[in-house]
């Protein structure tokens, strides 16, 4: 490996090491005896964490112009966020459920 | 065409904007079809987290995530190594990128092949798309539906790797297009990075208290 | 030829509002409870919509008929004010007026859906199949029998799939294929589909509730005029859509419970 | 070095072989071209299923002559059966949706004139483009086949609300390869358009020419890349959804199907799912996907009245603000199609606020063209008239959204005819118009010849008056309560309304027929035509600097350097009232918005 290769990649090896400790995490959390909304919650801020940190470092995004991670990132949250309607029916679908016993 | 040829006569002309983003066009559109792709798992995702709320059986089977976590960390260290061999295109290192871009892509392999294995195990136990020895037949469809799509953009990611590091050993390709397929990688790789959680550690058996 | 446009375009909006306001066609007449709320939303956006409709297309054929052509020694100008002027006009009356119509509008949905059906409602289940509806009414107890898909065939006019031998629930169901209602009764209505989408739509009753297949959806209305009216599919179901239709009868308590004893006797 | 990087992309030389030049090419003048013929095919498809449909709806029991020609079954005595009537609605709105209005406003005009307008020699990604209209070509080739496979085309509509599309034979005529046909082709066409997008926005962004600043963009650049934003986030949820569906299709899977449902007496074995999962899906690609059929019509709009007006728009910044205020709110209104579909009531009127809310930027929209015509030294001509015949129709259908916006007045008018004549307004006739204008105004660039102007104002004429008997009465129909996707009209309150549908049916086959002199016109100026001059308009965008048509790199080897806004008019230079954009000339009147 020359220096101008090594060069640089100390940064990399930070952030992928912050990675696997992350998903170590989630593999523990995984194990603990959390039902529901806390599970999902837990699992979804390392994922965003992750997120971050791979697509500003892995991807290099942190490192384009900022107008452009602006566009990067503002559209995808807000086409993401748009996406969240969904939720309200998947309720729904528990509370009217239809089930054998026709309601009285 | 000069400077002066431009604000010839009274009128000055704008300069040549520089382009906004100032990123070339091929990674620009790489990086359009990363939002595109996003929304594509976004909505894939979505039909399993929706299909998983609105039940309320729903199965959480996975005892052992060993061969995910060793998964995981592969597809990690892949994402490193990718980054080693964009460094050394960058610094000019041909011998070297092509050496790393090889090892990303046998990781890939290695991944490819692995992630086939979780489903052989899967389907030995009675997963399918329809029946699964745990209860709703949803559990089977998305997990196939899910992982399988991101199974897709793992082998395709890998011969593009090999395509890229091979032109770019015979010189067709240069630093800039190892960059391109590097975003495409470390982009799987994050598809990953929440599949591990979404759909294996949130179906996980919690150990017994 | 721009004055002629101008000129088909005032003509065609003025055609397009003379039946509106000669009123030749129109909703059915209401016969529900919250049926008014939704008719005056209905004529006051019909208002609003109606003044925006014509007074642009006036405007547009006015211009089209005083600035077209070359004029020579007319020099071309800027609409007084520019842009700010007509974005501000805009965004304040026009949002004013949609944002007026949105919050009135609310309290109509309301009144339907985030009202709960009185304690004395009676309740009826609605089935939409392809390609009909069957209702269905508990009897004597008071309570509905327990549905089960395996049993439901219209082969053997079991339509609401009920076990009649097993379940004492069941036994005084009564299933039939018109509805009939109290007039003045509060009335929970229960809907399922026992295949596709479907939709559960009274013109009349001012009702419009798609069937959502594995769902149990409630509604409640209450008639308020004895008479016949048509329920109608609206949700596309297949080949006989257009064919998915039962009618409702709006009776006197007396009346009502006559036909329920008729329709218990065909059971 | 970063220069290069970007411009190096869209240079290649001039094709030589026959197949490169017209077949797999990889100019975008002719890509944009194979779209524009693909949508010319597709529309007459649509318009001729159209006609079929309003026959029937009129003359229920009348025999049309060659109806058994589109179906060996869905005819028998050339008399609908009511499963045909739908699998052709069906596939009149699917052709027309897809194929005419995305292609044609989108795709044909788009690749066409994007690199022009921008001052580029091509697209970023020739190969790309070119497999952007190949792609389409087979889903549009994929479509078709399904008139012919099995029992026919699917007969779910174009929305292919699960579970009538997810379960299927069993659920009726062309619901099983019918289906699966239909999903996978627009699944390609998602594809397809997606490569597109990938080609608009580099090019707008990275290949500007010198001087060519963003807001120096000409008004259609801006509408095709807005369109392109949000087709690149749509289109790419439709088509995951599309084989889910078909996943569930052929391998009973149960995303969209719940459980115990029994068709014809036979319990499925689907367990789980939901149709409303993909009525979100299917509405969250749905609502931009209207918009993205009607923004650069828009576009094209502004462009042919400005060229037309001598003066330009009050606000050019206004217009692009407001358009992109249209695809921000396209993903915030969706719901707004399924009011009563069982949704949660609480969303309808989370929805309703923001869909009331696209009214103010398209009155802003629509007085800024009416306010700018103020003062204006209107020019009559085919593609002008085609224009104010756009404003015009675009308000129509623009005042019956204050109806459909609110969830109250939706329970009368949902899935009525008052929603067909809403959508038939706005996004297809208003569309269709701006296809018409940009059609008349561009064609002597597109194909080196001039539109007989005559023909063209007749054609105006006829279709102005015909769409306005075919879609008005509409609103009346469905004030009346009238369903719409009826194959005919059994229910006792709808018997009145059958002489409407008969006067509709009769302004639809005028209509239809009066497109015959567009077609006449079209095929014969392209062969017969008067030579175009470089500039017949007296135009200021690049376009009108270059040859009619264009060479093969656009501007003949020259790089365009671009000195003003897009539309210098009612000026005062050497060419006369307007100024071109890449005339270094001053002159007095000339400004650059600030």
């Amino acid at each position: 490996m020359t220096t101008a290769e090594r060069h640089g990649i100390g940064k990399y090896v930070a952030v992928y090491i912050c990675l696997l400790v992350i998903t170590a995490l989630q593999f523990v959390i995984g194990y603990q005896n959390i039902q529901g909304t806390q599970l999902v919650v837990r699992m979804l801020t390392f994922a965003i964490i992750e997120t971050l940190l791979v697509v500003l470092f892995f991807m290099n995004l942190g490192s384009e112009k900022p107008v452009f991670v602006k566009f990067v990132v503002y559209f995808m949250l807000f086409v993401l966020a748009t996406m969240n309607y969904i939720w309200t029916d998947s309720f729904r679908l528990l509370l009217f459920r239809l089930t054998k016993v026709g309601p009285s | 065409m000069s400077e002066a040829h431009v604000t010839m006569g009274a009128h000055t002309a704008a300069p040549m904007e520089a382009p906004p983003f100032a990123i070339p066009s091929k990674k620009l559109a790489m990086w359009l079809f990363v939002m595109a792709d996003v929304m594509t798992f976004a909505a894939c995702v979505a039909a399993y987290a929706f299909t998983r709320n609105a039940t309320p059986d729903w199965p959480r089977p996975f005892h052992s995530v060993t061969a995910v976590a060793v998964m995981t960390v592969i597809m990690l260290t892949s994402g490193l190594t990718m980054l080693i061999a964009l460094g050394a295109a960058k610094a000019g290192d041909k011998a070297g990128a092509f050496r790393w871009m090889m090892i990303t892509a046998v990781a890939g392999i290695i991944f490819t092949l692995l992630h086939i294995r979780d489903w052989m195990g899967m389907i030995d136990q009675g997963v399918g798309l329809l029946h699964n020895p745990w209860g709703t037949a949803a559990f089977g469809a998305s997990f196939y539906a899910i992982t399988g799509f991101s199974l897709l953009h793992i082998s395709i990611g890998t011969i593009a790797l090999i395509i890229v590091a091979i032109r770019y050993q015979g010189g067709r390709y240069n630093a800039d297009d190892i960059e391109i397929v590097s975003i495409f990688w470390q982009f799987v790789g994050l598809v990953w990075l929440f599949i591990v959680p979404v759909v294996y550690l949130m179906n996980q058996t919690p150990a017994a208290r | 030829m721009a004055k002629l446009l101008a000129v088909t375009i005032v003509v065609i909006a003025i055609l397009s509002a003379i039946p509106i306001i000669r009123n030749t066609w129109h909703p059915l007449p209401d016969v529900s409870a919250h049926g008014q709320a939704i008719d005056d939303q209905l004529s006051e956006t019909m208002w609003e919509a109606g003044i925006s409709f014509l007074a642009s297309q006036i405007i547009l054929a006015w211009f089209i008929w005083r600035y077209s052509g070359n004029r020579p020694g007319e020099k071309t100008k800027t609409f007084p004010g520019g842009a700010t002027g007509l974005v501000a006009a805009a965004v304040i009356l026009v949002g004013v007026e949609v944002f007026a119509l949105g919050i009135f509008g609310v309290k109509a949905w309301a009144n339907i859906y985030f009202t709960p059906p009185g304690a004395d409602a009676m309740p009826v289940q609605v089935q939409a199949g392809q390609f009909a509806f069957y209702f269905r009414y508990t009897g004597p107890d008071g309570t509905f029998g327990a549905i089960h898909p395996e049993m439901l065939s219209e082969a053997n006019q079991n339509f609401y799939g009920i076990d009649t031998d097993h379940d004492s629930d069941a036994k005084d169901d009564i299933v039939t294929a018109e509805m009939a209602v109290p007039v003045n009764r509060e009335i929970r209505l229960l809907m399922h589909s026992k295949d596709v989408s479907h939709s559960f739509y009274v013109p009349a009753l001012r009702i419009h509730q798609d069937f959502v297949p594995g769902l149990d959806l409630q509604i409640h209305f209450t008639a308020t005029k004895v008479g016949r009216y048509e329920i109608v599919c609206s949700q596309l179901c297949g080949l006989g859509h257009y064919n998915m239709k039962a009618y409702l009868s709006v009776l006197s308590q007396d009346d009502f419970d006559a036909w329920l004893k008729k329709q218990a006797a065909l059971q | 070095m970063h220069d290069t990087s970007t411009h190096a992309a869209a240079h290649h030389g001039p094709p030589t072989s026959f197949i490169r030049k017209h077949v797999f090419s990889l100019d975008h003048k002719v890509i944009g071209k194979q779209y524009y013929g693909l949508g010319l095919v597709a529309v007459i498809i649509g318009m001729v299923l159209s006609w079929v449909m309003r026959i029937h709806l009129a003359w229920t029991a009348y025999p049309i002559p060659g109806l058994h020609l589109l179906s060996g079954t869905g005819a028998p005595g050339n008399v609908m059966t009511p499963e045909f009537y739908l699998q052709v609605m069906t596939m009149h709105a699917t052709f027309m949706v897809f194929f005419v209005l995305t292609v044609v406003p989108f795709a044909a005009f788009g690749n066409f004139f994007l690199p022009i307008h921008t001052g580029a020699e091509d697209m970023p990604f020739p190969h790309f483009n070119m497999m952007s209209f190949w792609t389409t070509f087979v889903a549009f080739c994929v479509m078709l086949l399904s008139f012919f496979v099995g029992d026919g085309p699917t007969l779910g509509g174009w929305t292919q609300y699960a579970p009538l599309s997810a379960v299927g034979a069993v659920a009726g005529p062309g619901q099983g390869s019918g289906v699966i046909i239909w999903a996978t082709s627009i699944a390609i066409f998602c594809v397809g358009q997606l490569f597109g997008a990938l080609n608009f926005i580099p090019n707008v962004l990275d290949l500007r020419c010198k001087g060519m600043s963003m807001w120096r963009l000409p008004m259609p650049t801006w509408a095709w890349f807005i369109t392109s934003c949000m087709g690149l986030t749509s289109f790419s949820v439709l088509m995951p959804a599309c084989i889910l569906l078909i996943l569930d299709h052929v391998a009973g899977t149960s995303f969209f199907v719940a459980s115990n449902l029994v068709i014809n007496d036979q319990l499925q074995p689907h367990s789980g799912g939901s149709t409303l999962l993909w009525q979100h899906l299917f509405w969250f690609f749905g609502h931009p996907e209207v918009y993205i059929a009607i923004v650069p019509g828009m576009g094209i709009v502004s462009h042919v009245l400005i060229t037309n007006m001598r003066k330009p728009m009050l606000s050019h910044r206004v217009l692009v603000y407001s358009m992109g205020a249209l695809a921000v709110l396209s993903y915030m209104v969706y719901g707004h199609h399924m009011f009563v579909s069982g949704m949660n009531p609480f969303s309808s009127l989370v929805f309703s606020f923001p869909t009331l809310l696209i009214t103010i930027p398209s009155t802003v929209i629509v007085l800024v063209w009416i306010g700018s015509l103020y003062g204006a030294k209107l020019r009559i001509n085919a593609a002008s008239l085609f224009a104010l015949g756009f404003i015009s129709m675009f308000i129509t259908g623009g005042v019956s959204g204050f109806f459909l916006a609110q969830p109250s007045i939706q329970i009368l008018l949902h899935a009525t005819y008052f929603v067909v004549a809403h959508f038939h307004f706005t996004m297809a006739i208003a569309a269709l118009f701006g296809i018409f204008s940009g059609t008349y105004f561009w064609f002597p660039k597109m194909w080196g010849r001039m539109m007989n102007d005559n023909l063209g104002k007749l054609h105006f004429w006829l279709t102005f008056i015909g769409v306005y008997a075919i879609f008005m009465p509409m609103h009346y129909l469905g004030l009346a309560g009238n369903v719409r996707r009826y194959q005919a009209f059994v229910v006792d309150y709808m018997q009145p309304l059958v002489g409407v549908h008969q006067f509709i049916t009769i302004a639809a086959l005028f209509t239809g027929a009066v497109q015959l002199i567009f077609i006449y016109n079209f095929i014969h100026s392209r062969f017969w035509g008067e030579p175009a001059p470089e500039n017949p308009w007296q135009g200021t965008s690049l376009e009108w600097s270059v040859p009619s048509p264009p060479p093969h790199d656009n501007f003949g080897g020259k790089h365009p350097v671009v000195y003003h806004d897009p539309y210098q008019y009612g000026v005062q230079s050497s060419t006369g009232d307007y100024l071109m954009q890449d005339s270094p000339e001053q002159v007095k009147g000339a400004q650059d918005e600030p």
